[in-house]
């Protein structure tokens, strides 16, 4: 994979306004230092626990979010902090939550990969590896049986990929013909094991294809490829046609969670990613060369991604904890 | 009052239900053209359509997870498992999805879904399609399970679970849907949580669920014959357990035999006895008793399927031993 | 589909003796004759419980059977009677079996579903749909680690294909390049779900694409072509490349378990696949036409299956019930 | 006696099966090149070779069939679940292929495997990531179920664990793969099935699997301070359960704490504290008390978390209060 942006105009790019692709780098750029902040957080003992950083991905959320409609629901694993980020929930709340504070979008009972905002459409935040792709075909049955018009995006990890329930999700999404996005982040890594050593074929937006499901493979560290196909895929399900799956080849620069030394891999092989195709230098790089922006106004937005991390970072640490008579709250709802 | 049978006890609780509240759809195996494996989603298909009775594909994991995540979104699924044996394919999406995610989310994130079907030992169906669950599920907070006795129970019950707003396990019996109970005319619900007192008595109290209410009130009368007045509790929800009514009971009869179609270890009559010892430790004036399936997988053979369910006779024979008789 | 084995003779065939030839005759009989008295004895309420009848699926079994290594080991779902006889299991154990006697396979304690015979290399007897597919991934699995040269051969129903397993095993088996032969029996009904209303897809032969496994659609009434596909796939397995998918395209002529009055289907459906589709009366035909043998030795063939298939019968009435002691025995094996 | 971690006795007691025969195999996620997801596969990947020390995808349900598979051709597979969570969506297989094929074969086809993997509670990891499945395996007859806690126990309990003929669910603990016990050298094994006294007692017995055993050691130390002498049993084995020791144990002291990690109901402390009543009810001087988690999910926050699982404290109190003092 190597540097494409710089030498393609896509289409999709030149109907983006300026204000557009402002905001495709401020995303972007604040689900990466909001990660990095989470990172010393965890350091320092103030989050504990399971904590996956989705540094290196943050064109694929991105890029997607910014082509779907408000209706649209989104789902994802554990690996969720950039997709809450992404679909507008507040920073302050999604740190608090990391620090178990009563501030968190789960009034701190959820941890890192736990969390959901009804408000802005996000349904979590899921432990188990692939759980949430049933769920997220369960969510687009929903939009189907209220015609309310949405699409559900579901997301999943090439190791998550292989998991039997995604199949049987596949066959009864195609089935029924259901509003259902599958986006495999296929960051090559499934923990530590590389994907061509937990699958003889690592097409994985082929996995639809015995059930009648388009698929295709995107470069993920590229936000306007990923813009692009997100476009075919949603013009493909609002035509009523079913569900798409796009394979977006990605890369995760940190360890699998906060415990992983990640010695499966070179360092090299992290540093040409991170070098050559980092999405947030690609976007800059497209940015300036293009001139949209200037550098001034790159500084202004990085301020303000700094300014709320900031604010986020002191928030979850100054949330208090949450009540003790929380312990026993919200295992049921009073019928 | 009307006579109905378990089966359309059921089937009428879901088709009054769909007809009040369109976000209540059934899915699941054979719910829709066949009619339903068992026939307890008959006509449902012909009343709501398609789009409301759902046959799945055999891939329980999958449309468990599908119903519960429809849940997230609002609807109000009833997912239908051709039995409860085929639960355990799914059975993560039932404890890590539907159970813990309201908690998980601070209260955000409620899941109101029902998963029914039969639980338990069928006729000769063998070690794998014959396990109670009734233990698994209670044992998981987050959950509410239920497992009706009559007609009557079956359909307040599932009416109440299918109006709730948490994730209820239901628990059938493919044994009893063909039997017959009178049946209040209308649209009554049953209360969650509330076990019921069907026969009175003073020396004894046993307690039991399912189709062993029945062989509880059978023993009872034999019971009754041989001069022992054996009050039956039908426990009805498993999770909440209604410890009080045991304990009011325990408290008069100073006795308690708890039984159970599946095995004991863990079990429900193991929960009803530790707790009735926490609140009722000095009115027992013996030992409780749990009668329970004998530890083994279910066999096949006549005979031998015979002698590993728990029956009428270790019932009283239960009985006899915690009165001494 | 039409019939094929009067107008082709196929390479397969040419080899075979007539031994040989009889013997798949005798062995498609015996199937269908057992069943038929299965049948009976249910009705006389001497089987209880599931009982799922293999009548018009013969030629599969009897087809791969006939092409497998002594080596090779078998494992399929509850629709097993037809697999224990291909395996050369003794009809009277089978019987007994069914009537819960001690003399069954299982003592009685497993029925119709669960029996096995280490003997015959034969592992059962499923009732979980799908189960089998894993379980017999593992024995293909534990062929190659032992190095015997072993296939294990999974038979599996279209409904079971669609369970999430059988993808985590296609991808583990293509992984591990495991000696597996999956037969998927589409006799185009999940019990009471024709295919096309359980996928979108009926082309079960490709599923394993995504992995790299190959596949065919076979005419699974023809035993010819049956056999012919089975050597194609052992090659391919022996050659050390991995699994192979055979989806058999066949029916049942009976309803799904004893207890189902098939009213899915219409009548006409059944009868053209009797009677222009028999697996039985196209072998019969071609050993007719092509006089390998002569009507007289037909019928000393059918002569002998009925007399086993007799003597199966009453043994599984007289052979006793398990002594009550068999009730605790055989759940633990004494370390 | 030399010291060691119960994680290095864990991949001891691995290595000296797999050495000893040639038929044991090691699976599962991370277990080969990563060297084990917390460590315990270290090194057997370099010992013994790809073949036999087998990274798998993530699909639990598929893998562990495929292991249950792999035992019926006489192979011995050691399972190893990343977490016992996961163990939910291979559970029909444990329960219906491995637990109950020896029964449904009459005794022709056994399955000689180990699924192990840390269970319980680790440290805030949430809802998903910390329930105890010690009391569903309980339920299951076909299954044995082994906790230990030393180090010395985990090595000996493991391969006897590899060694028996039957499956056997090996319930770990990630908080005591760190731990240092003093082990003894060489060959020896733990015999499944049986319970010990760690500490010897006369006003009460505590009963503790896992990392409750260390709780109540301490427990019982404190506890002596102020007087109260407790009996402290280490169960070992959950199925089945050495309920002769803990009778014996009852019978001395009159009194039982049953604690655990995981919820209550239906727990191992319901069936332990039913199983006294049936064996010792005339020697209870008090009402058998239960410490568990408490029923709810496991919440993320640090506070929250240490109150909802069973601290020192908890069986303490619950001493306390069934000594009436
Ligand atoms: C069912 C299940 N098995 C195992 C785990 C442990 N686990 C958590 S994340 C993970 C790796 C997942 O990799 P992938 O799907 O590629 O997603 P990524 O972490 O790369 O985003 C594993 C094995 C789990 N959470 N759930
Ligand atoms: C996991 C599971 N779900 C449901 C069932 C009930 N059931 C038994 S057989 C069957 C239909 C299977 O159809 P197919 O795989 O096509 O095999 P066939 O019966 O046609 O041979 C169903 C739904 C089961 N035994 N196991
Ligand atoms: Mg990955
Ligand atoms: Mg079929």
């Amino acid at each position: 994979m190597t540097l494409q942006t710089d030498t393609l105009v896509r289409p999709t790019v030149t109907l983006q306004s300026k204000a557009d692709l402002l905001k495709l780098y401020s995303d972007m750029l604040l689900i990466r230092r909001f990660e990095e902040k989470s990172g010393q957080l965890y350091g320092m003992g103030l989050i504990a626990g399971f904590c996956h950083l989705y540094i290196g991905q943050e064109a694929v959320v991105v890029g997607i979010q910014s082509r779907q409609n408000p209706q649209d629901t989104v789902i994802t694993s554990y690996r969720d902090h950039g997709h809450m980020l992404a679909c507008g929930m507040d920073a302050g709340g999604i740190m608090a939550e990391l620090t178990g504070r009563i501030g968190g979008f789960s009034k701190g009972k959820g941890g890192s990969m736990h969390m959901f905002s009804r408000e802005k459409n996000f349904f979590g935040g899921h432990g188990i590896v692939g759980a949430q792709v049933s769920l997220g075909t369960g969510m687009a049955f929903a939009h189907k049986y209220k015609k309310d018009g949405g699409v559900c995006i579901t997301y999943m990890g090439d190791g998550a990929a292989n998991q039997g329930q995604v199949a049987e999700s596949y066959n009864m999404a195609s089935l029924w013909k259901l509003p259902a996005l599958y986006v495999i982040e296929n960051n090559r890594y499934s923990m530590g094991t590389a994907v061509a050593r937990h699958t003889s074929n690592g097409d994985f937006y082929r996995r639809g294809e015995p059930y009648n499901i388009p698929g295709e493979k995107v470069n993920g560290m590229d936000v306007f490829e990923v813009q692009a196909a997100a476009d075919r895929a949603f013009a493909h399900i609002h035509g009523g046609h079913g569900p798409y799956i796009l394979q977006m080849e990605t890369y995760r620069y940190r360890g699998h969670s906060m415990s992983d030394p990640a010695k499966y891999r070179t360092k090299e092989e992290v540093d040409t990613f991170r070098n050559t195709n980092d999405p947030i230098l690609l976007l800059t790089d497209f940015l300036v060369k293009n001139k949209t922006a200037t550098e001034a106004e790159l500084e202004q937005i990085q301020d303000q991604v700094k300014e709320i991390v900031k604010v986020a970072a002191d928030f979850s640490q100054t949330s208090p904890e949450p009540d003790p008579s929380e312990l026993y709250t919200d295992v049921l709802i009073e019928a | 009052m009307p006579i109905m049978t378990v089966r359309e006890a059921l089937r009428s609780a879901m088709a009054e239900e769909m007809r009040q509240d369109p976000k209540v759809f059934v899915m699941g195996e054979e719910v829709a053209e066949y009619q339903g494996a068992y026939k307890v989603t008959q006509d449902l298909l012909q009343e709501f359509g398609p789009e409301r009775v759902v046959d799945t594909p055999i891939t329980e994991h999958g449309f468990a997870g599908l119903g519960v995540g429809a849940a997230f979104l609002g609807l109000k699924p009833i997912v239908e498992f051709m039995t409860f044996n085929f639960s355990m394919q799914a059975i993560d999406q039932i404890i890590n999805s539907a159970a813990k995610t309201l908690y998980m989310s601070g209260g955000q994130l409620g899941c109101p879904i029902v998963f029914r079907g039969p639980n338990g030992a069928a006729s000769r169906v063998g070690a794998q399609h014959s396990q109670c669950f009734a233990s698994w599920y209670a044992h998981c907070p987050g959950l509410k399970v239920v497992s009706p006795y009559s007609a009557e129970d079956a359909k307040g019950l599932l009416k109440s679970a299918i109006r709730d707003p948490n994730p209820v396990v239901f628990l059938e019996n493919e044994l009893m849907y063909g039997q017959s109970f009178e049946v209040p005319e209308g649209d009554y619900v049953t209360p969650l949580g509330k076990g019921k007192i069907v026969r009175e008595g003073t020396d004894v109290t046993i307690t039991a669920f399912s189709i062993m209410v029945g062989k509880a009130l059978k023993a009872a009368e034999q019971l009754a014959d041989q001069g022992i007045s054996a009050e039956v509790i039908d426990l009805r929800t498993l999770r909440p357990l209604d410890i009080e009514l045991i304990v009011e009971s325990v408290k008069k009869t100073n006795r308690l035999v708890c039984t159970e179609e599946g095995w004991a270890t863990c079990g429900i009559g193991a929960e009803i006895a530790s707790q009735i010892m926490d609140h009722a430790f000095d009115y027992l004036d013996a030992p409780i008793a749990r009668v329970s399936a004998k530890d083994v997988p279910l066999p096949y053979a006549a005979n031998l399927e015979r002698l590993a369910l728990p029956t009428v006779d270790d019932i009283i024979t239960a009985v006899k031993n915690v009165t001494y008789k």
